[in-house]
């Protein structure tokens, strides 16, 4: 078998897994209901507006700097397989790259990105 | 200080101490374990003397008990655990006198203060330390603490021996097996 | 070299049994079967024998003696565990995103399958291996995080909410880190193919291979490896002390059981890759010229080193759990932008002149060449 | 005195003085405020220290005793007392705008006799739901169970404060505030919470993962043990204190025990005086051991936790074996203590004391410098010296911010002036200084220990005590350093059998009553870590 | 079935307390009979839900702390497969009713109650859950859970030590042991029902046996 079978073989093992599993737990598990089970819990205490409000979070500055590192892992990852048949061309065009995205990294850092408010 | 020697010195003193906390788990990881294993171990487990958990009217072989349905207990008791019923009989001299109906204590209830065992002017309660207590049912940890068909002891009987009371801490004698089997056997009889 | 206990013969009898008794479709779907329940039944043994060593290790580092009652010293504890959440009762919450909160253990699970499937458990014994494994590996994975937001998210939950906010705070981030800490191994190895990866660490794994900074590639993979499967000292996302259950705080039955089974498997998926990549794989301990030990230590089946190596990685990672407090989210991100980061950057370049000026092991002492 | 005497005259000439247990003044409610803020504004020693706030019931009328003390010179106390005779609607004045540790106070002696405070900001009920029938420490309160049904039904918390302000033309305005925005993200930290150290509840406002504000909602474990009081005799209420914070069980019984021996004038044998004070300090390391343990579990690290109780587990052995009881040990009894000890308690304690100093450098091994731990606990949740005193936080908590507050210095009571011990004190204000204020705190009871436990008098354990006590007609009130800050207890009595009023200071309202402002922008991580450096225990703010 | 049957390691049957409470509960369950081969299932079922019983820890007052004593090194929890403390009740099975329940707590306990999973348990752990306790004559104190919820063992003790607390979740076990999972029997918790009212229409609910349904 190839690769993309085996894949598929496999991933089909993951979704058998919960199919299964949570149809056999629907099946034999019991039911019951009552008038506070579907509520949300919250220190056992109804809860105080709706949770999805809009919610302040400082993880966007992250998530942006880590598009920007992600997309370089995507450039690095072929580059580093070829890395010893290029020699010194590689090594020096490779890190300009990295040098530049560090740079970009020091900038963040001394702007006051990564402190976490 | 240079950020740079700050930058790199603070990794290392970090690693240090973080090293320090692991070895103190790792030296752990290696001692004996200082679990004590009940209900495995139920045939070796030492439970203090002192220790209160039900409270028990001792007997005597004649099935005779000390209580003389004074009431100072119920009297004493904070939270009303105790309820001591009694009936007027005549006696052959033809006086009135109390005698104990039913002595019952609430175990679900009771907070073993041990004001009840203290203040007993006739050393008729005790408690033991038998700890294992868990009931279904909420109406059995209501216990008789007086056999049925059992009375009030004659006095100058030679009494058997007084466990631990409290402030009388001088007499240290615990409650003997036998003793704590008695008290075990009143609540089956309830 | 003799390998008696090895599985590869039997694999490659029973391909060629299939193939010459079946058609050829038929013998595909019978391989895909059998391929299916290996990996099932192995996913599941794993989980349930992690669930029972954790709890005993646990147990051992608290001073504790741990399950003990069910079986000898309790091994079938997790045996137990696992009939009592299979009928537990699944309860439907009203007013949650319903169609995302039933999908969210699936990306789970299956994430972490998929990675599962990967894992070279031993000569022969894997699954899928792509020649861009490496990248693979990287890329299910991060399914999984999306389960655990979509858990948080659809709950309608606050502290599920403030859960998940973390972990994908405290996801995005390690990946980097892992994902750099992996390439220096394919610069030093030059392959990406899982298989290939083991093979070149014939005698000289990689870590020894590419010494300081493959070391230290290690170390970081270990470290954004443990943060990413949301466990202490990084267990932010569920943290039980502020959070009571985190991101699956209202998930019950099964589908609760299938977020922690996914918990305790990726742990073993981190160590597993770090062993894959950093540690040899499956290859015994190999001193080039010493036939008669290397045939001993051939008798050990491969899969058994597998698992020795890989248990020693768990058991270091269940170490540092139980011995540190955990972090705050802004020392968690610190830690990964401040030092990981930048470290791992320069690691790199780091790595690349080792190997272009041949100052690896092998290079240095060609002995160590496979 | 008669220097403070004159400043009380000053400000107020209409004022009672009388020299009782201590100075007492007692004043119309219209001169109160006067009063107090000369006494707070005195500059060689100002009273800034508001012990407690007790609300009163004499049947005629309805009125508050303030107990204020000086952060100069603890020893220093003084009573002021006020009462109004309209029962309909009693108002007095409020002191908030001194002592920060007034609020909650206030808020609760309305929700237990109706009483309001003009000028207080937030006069919603604390302790009892707000819809509550009656005055639960009135003298005329109605306990018919039908009036206050057993219910399962959520009630909503209200986010109205009502207040009552005085503007300048001295005119009482009734308004409503909000305590929360429109837009806050409000989420609910207790009751039913790993981490609130029992079931208190902080209503929070979050922005982002930073708290904004926070309310504290407590009751979910108040019992009314006050009213209780009133109805049972001397030895009865025994039992109540250890149930209050029963973290330090054996100290606030012996702080019941003193008061009571005090008003009835019973000497206490030197053998039960010894046996108290070493079980005190016993108790106090099992505190600190537990609030250590707790404080570790707050920030995540289990095992740590599983050390504390570890160790602590050997000084419950030694009060099982001692009075038969591990957590509640009803050792304490008025006139002496109910068990001498066992024969071989010494060998015991003996034997724990280099064990637990042991521990102790394991502790600082495993996370006193711990990088993380260090990260969460240093420079997180300051408290200056200043909030400490007007919120009035002791214990080691105070003392983490410099205010010198250990009642065994100040006011020694039973052997600690025989002893010789320091007073721990670190002036930082944060977690960390708080969490090893606790440690050496260990240090300095094993030290006690050391000093008392050879020389055990023999005799009697117990002194002659009457069947029946009744205290004389008067105000008692003794205070002891119990594991979390100065515990005290003020007995009323009318010369009957019971008491006419009792209260219980507690330690852990302060503690809690200051979270508000040192959780203010701190993580919400954080705030569950300054929580367990704060160390409350909620049984004894609920009472 | 006899209640002799009912094993559990280490502690033989008879030295159980109140063996007569669990036999009348499986004199009830047996009324009707049951086929073999769902009884060998029951029985394997029982035994996983019995050992892996996850608490809750509804811990309000000293009680609480005398559960924390034993989930840690001294008495360990564990040995039982009962140290998954779970914090969120869709989790757990096995309420710890740990300490007073107050007026203002009991909507609380009926709400954390209601919203475990099934099959779900409840111990009441010392004397003020039991019944009040030391506070049974206040205003403000519900005289024992099982006003507010069902309970299934009680522990007396002020608080209990850690062995009682042992004891009482062994018997638990045993409970559980006898349960009919597959015939969807269950004993029928009792509670005192006359206290609990419906808070969206203001009417008494009705109790019925919930698993039932």
């Amino acid at each position: 078998m190839d690769n993309t079978s085996l894949f598929v073989v496999v991933l089909l093992a993951g979704l058998t897994l919960v199919v299964l599993g949570l149809g056999a737990a629907l099946l034999l598990s019991p039911k019951s209901i009552n008038f506070q089970k579907g509520e949300p819990y919250e220190c056992g205490l109804p809860t105080h507006g709706t949770s999805w409000m809009q919610f302040r979070v400082g993880y966007y500055l992250y998530a942006i700097l880590f598009l920007m590192f992600d997309v370089e892992t995507i450039f690095l990852f072929p580059w580093s397989t070829v890395v010893r048949q290029m020699g010194m061309t590689g090594l020096v065009s490779i890190l300009i790259f990295i040098v530049i995205l560090g740079l970009g990294l020091a900038y963040a850092w001394r702007k006051g990105i990564l402190k976490w408010t | 200080m240079n950020p740079f020697f700050k930058y790199f010195s603070g990794i290392f003193t970090a690693l240090g101490s973080l090293i320090g906390g692991l070895r103190v788990t790792w030296r752990e990881l290696w001692r004996k374990k200082v679990t004590m294993q009940y209900p495995e171990n139920r045939d070796t487990l030492q439970i203090s003397d002192r220790w209160r958990s039900e409270l028990y009217m001792p007997h005597d072989e004649n099935n005779e008990h000390a209580c003389t349905a004074c009431g100072i207990c119920m009297i004493n008791c904070p939270n009303g655990t105790i309820t001591v019923t009694s009936n007027m009989v005549e006696n052959e001299e033809g006086r009135k006198k109390r005698v104990l109906d039913k002595h019952i204590w609430d175990y679900g209830m009771c907070t073993f203060c041990n004001i009840c065992v203290i203040t007993c002017p006739s050393d008729a309660i005790f408690f033991n330390n038998d700890f294992e207590g868990a009931m279904f049912d909420r109406s059995k940890l209501v216990h008789t603490l007086n056999k049925p068909g059992s009375k009030l002891r004659e006095k100058k009987k030679n009494l058997p021996p007084t466990p631990l009371k409290g402030e009388k801490g001088a007499t240290i004698s615990p409650p003997k097996k036998q003793e704590t089997q008695q008290g075990i056997d009143d609540k089956k009889v309830s | 070299m003799k390998q008696p206990l090895e599985l590869t013969g039997l694999i490659s009898n029973l391909h060629t049994f299939f193939r010459s008794n079946l058609t050829p479709f038929w013998a595909t779907v019978i391989e895909g079967a059998l391929v299916l329940i290996a990996v099932l039944a192995a996913y599941a043994i794993i989980a349930l024998a992690l669930i029972y060593i954790e709890r005993k290790i646990t147990a051992f580092f608290q001073s504790r003696l741990g399950p003990n009652r069910l079986g000898k010293y309790g091994w079938i504890q997790s045996v137990a565990d696992l009939i009592k959440i299979l009928i537990k009762e699944i309860i439907h919450i009203n007013k949650v995103d319903k169609v995302l909160f039933y999908a969210a253990p699936f990306f789970v699970i299956v994430s972490s399958v998929l990675t599962f499937g990967i894992i070279p458990f031993g000569q022969g014994l894997q699954a899928v291996d792509f020649n861009i494994g490496i990248v693979y590996i990287l890329a299910v994975s991060s399914i999984g995080i999306i389960g655990v937001l979509l858990a948080g998210w659809s709950s309608n939950n606050k502290y599920s909410m403030i859960g998940a906010m973390r972990s994908g705070a405290q996801f995005i981030s390690y990946e980097l880190s892992a994902g750099f800490a992996l390439m220096t191994v394919v610069v030093l190895s030059g392959t990406m193919q899982v298989s290939e990866i083991v093979e070149s660490q014939r005698y000289a794994w990689n870590v020894f291979n590419g010494h300081i900074p493959a070391m230290i590639a290690f170390v970081i993979y270990l470290i954004s490896g443990h943060a990413e499967t949301n466990r202490g000292p990084f267990d932010l996302p569920e943290a039980e002390g502020e959070l009571t259950a985190g991101y699956h705080t209202e998930y019950s039955g099964l589908q609760f059981g299938f977020f922690y089974l996914a918990e305790y498997l990726n742990m073993f998926i981190i160590a597993a890759i770090a062993t894959t990549v950093f540690l040899g794989g499956w290859m015994p301990i190999q001193v080039q010229g010493w036939d008669g030990f290397n045939q001993v230590m051939w008798y050990i089946p491969s899969y058994v080193w597998f698992f020795a190596k890989t248990g020693v990685l768990i058991f270091f990672s269940l170490w540092v759990r139980w011995s540190f407090p955990r972090l705050r989210i802004d020392l968690l991100l610190n830690l990964e932008w401040k030092y990981l980061l930048p470290i791992n950057l320069v690691n790199i370049i780091v790595m690349v002149v080792v190997v272009l000026l041949g100052w690896t092991l092998e290079d240095l002492f060609p002995i160590f060449r496979p | 005195m008669s220097n403070i005497q004159d400043i009380i005259l000053n400000a107020v000439p209409e004022a009672l003085i009388e020299e009782k247990q201590k100075l007492t003044v007692t004043v119309e409610p219209k001169q109160l405020h006067p009063l107090v803020k000369a006494l707070y504004e005195n500059k060689d020693l100002p009273f800034d220290y508001l012990i407690s706030l007790i609300g009163m019931d004499w049947e005629d009328k309805l009125g508050v005793i303030y107990l204020f003390s000086s952060s100069k010179d603890m020893s220093q106390e003084i009573a002021v007392i006020t009462a109004t005779e309209d029962r309909e609607n009693p108002l007095l004045y409020s002191i908030t705008d001194m002592y920060e540790a007034a609020h909650l106070n206030e808020r609760e002696v309305y929700a237990m006799l109706g009483i309001r405070f003009i000028n207080n900001p937030d006069m919603r009920r604390f302790l009892l739901d707000g819809d509550w029938n009656g005055y639960p420490l009135c003298k005329d309160y109605d306990a018919d169970p039908t009036l206050n049904p057993i219910t399962i039904a959520n009630k909503e918390i209200t986010d109205l404060a009502p207040r009552i302000m005085e503007d300048e033309n001295g005119n009482l305005v009734e308004s409503v505030a909000n305590i929360f925005d429109e837009d806050d993200y409000i989420i609910n930290i207790g009751p039913q919470h790993p981490s609130t150290h029992g079931v208190m509840h902080f209503r929070t406002a979050l922005n982002g993962e930073v708290v904004k504000k926070i309310d504290v909602n407590s009751g979910y474990i108040h019992r009314g043990i006050e009213k209780m009081c009133e109805t049972m005799t001397y030895p009865q209420i025994l039992h109540l204190t250890d149930r209050l914070d029963y973290l330090s069980a054996g100290m606030n019984r012996h702080a019941l025990c003193m008061c009571i021996e005090k008003a009835a004038e019973i000497e206490v044998p030197m053998r039960a005086e010894y046996i108290r004070v070493i079980m005190d300090e016993l108790n106090r390391i099992s505190s600190h051991l537990l609030a250590w343990a707790a404080h570790c579990n707050d920030l995540g690290a289990t095992t740590a936790f599983v050390y504390g109780v570890r160790e602590r587990e050997h000084v419950l052995d030694i009060f099982d074996k001692t009075c038969g009881g591990r957590l509640i040990i009803n050792q304490n009894v008025v006139g002496g203590v109910m068990f001498d000890i066992y024969p071989d308690f010494q060998k015991d304690v003996k034997a724990f004391i280099p064990y637990m100093r042991e521990k102790l450098v394991e502790y600082d091994d495993f996370f006193s410098h711990n990088p993380i731990a260090l990260n969460r606990m240093v420079n997180v949740g300051n408290m200056s010296r200043e909030d400490a005193i007007t919120y009035a936080v002791t214990g080691p908590a105070g003392r983490g911010s410099g205010f010198s507050c250990d009642v065994r210095i100040h006011k020694p009571y039973s052997l600690y002036e025989k002893v010789e011990f320091k007073e721990v004190i670190r002036t930082e204000g944060d977690s960390y200084a708080r969490y090893m204020n606790r440690l050496d705190e260990i240090e300095q009871s094993l030290h006690i220990i050391e000093q008392l436990i050879d020389d055990i008098p023999e005799g009697e354990i117990l002194a002659k005590v009457k069947p029946i006590i009744r205290l004389p007609e008067g105000q008692y009130y003794q205070s002891v350093e119990a594991g979390k800050g100065e515990f005290a207890v003020f007995i009323e009595s009318k010369g009957d059998k019971f008491p006419y009023r009792v209260k219980f200071r507690s330690p852990s309202l302060a503690a809690v009553s200051v979270m508000p402002l040192i959780c203010k922008d701190e993580l919400l991580t954080d705030f569950i870590g300054i929580g367990g450096s704060m160390d409350y225990v909620i049984p004894d703010i609920d009472r | 079935m006899d209640v002799n049957k009912v094993k559990i390691k280490a502690l033989p049957s008879d030295d159980f307390k109140d063996n007569e409470t669990l036999q009348a509960y499986i004199d009830e369950l047996n009324a009707t009979g049951t086929n073999v081969v769902v009884g060998k299932l029951d029985q394997m079922i029982n035994w996983g839900r019995a050992n892996s019983l996850w608490p809750l820890a509804f811990a309000t007052s000293c009680c609480g702390i005398e559960f924390m004593a034993a989930a840690a090194a001294h008495y360990d929890l564990a040995r039982f497969g009962m140290e998954v403390v779970r914090n969120s009740p869709r989790q757990a099975d096995l309420m710890v009713v740990a300490g007073t329940i107050v007026h203002k707590m009991g909507p609380l306990l009926r709400r954390v109650y209601d919203q475990m999973a099934e099959p779900k348990y409840v111990v009441a752990m010392g004397a003020c859950a039991i019944s009040g306790g030391p506070f049974v004559n206040s205003y403000h104190v519900i005289n024992g859970a099982d006003k507010i919820i069902p309970v299934d063992v009680y522990i007396p003790g002020c608080p209990p030590r850690p062995e009682s607390l042992f004891y009482g979740l062994l018997q638990l076990q045993r409970k559980v042991k006898v349960e009919k999972f597959f015939g969807n029997k269950r004993i029928v918790r009792p509670y005192n029902p006359d206290t609990l009212i419906n808070p969206k229409t203001g009417e008494t609910v009705k109790v019925e046996n919930e698993f039932n349904k």
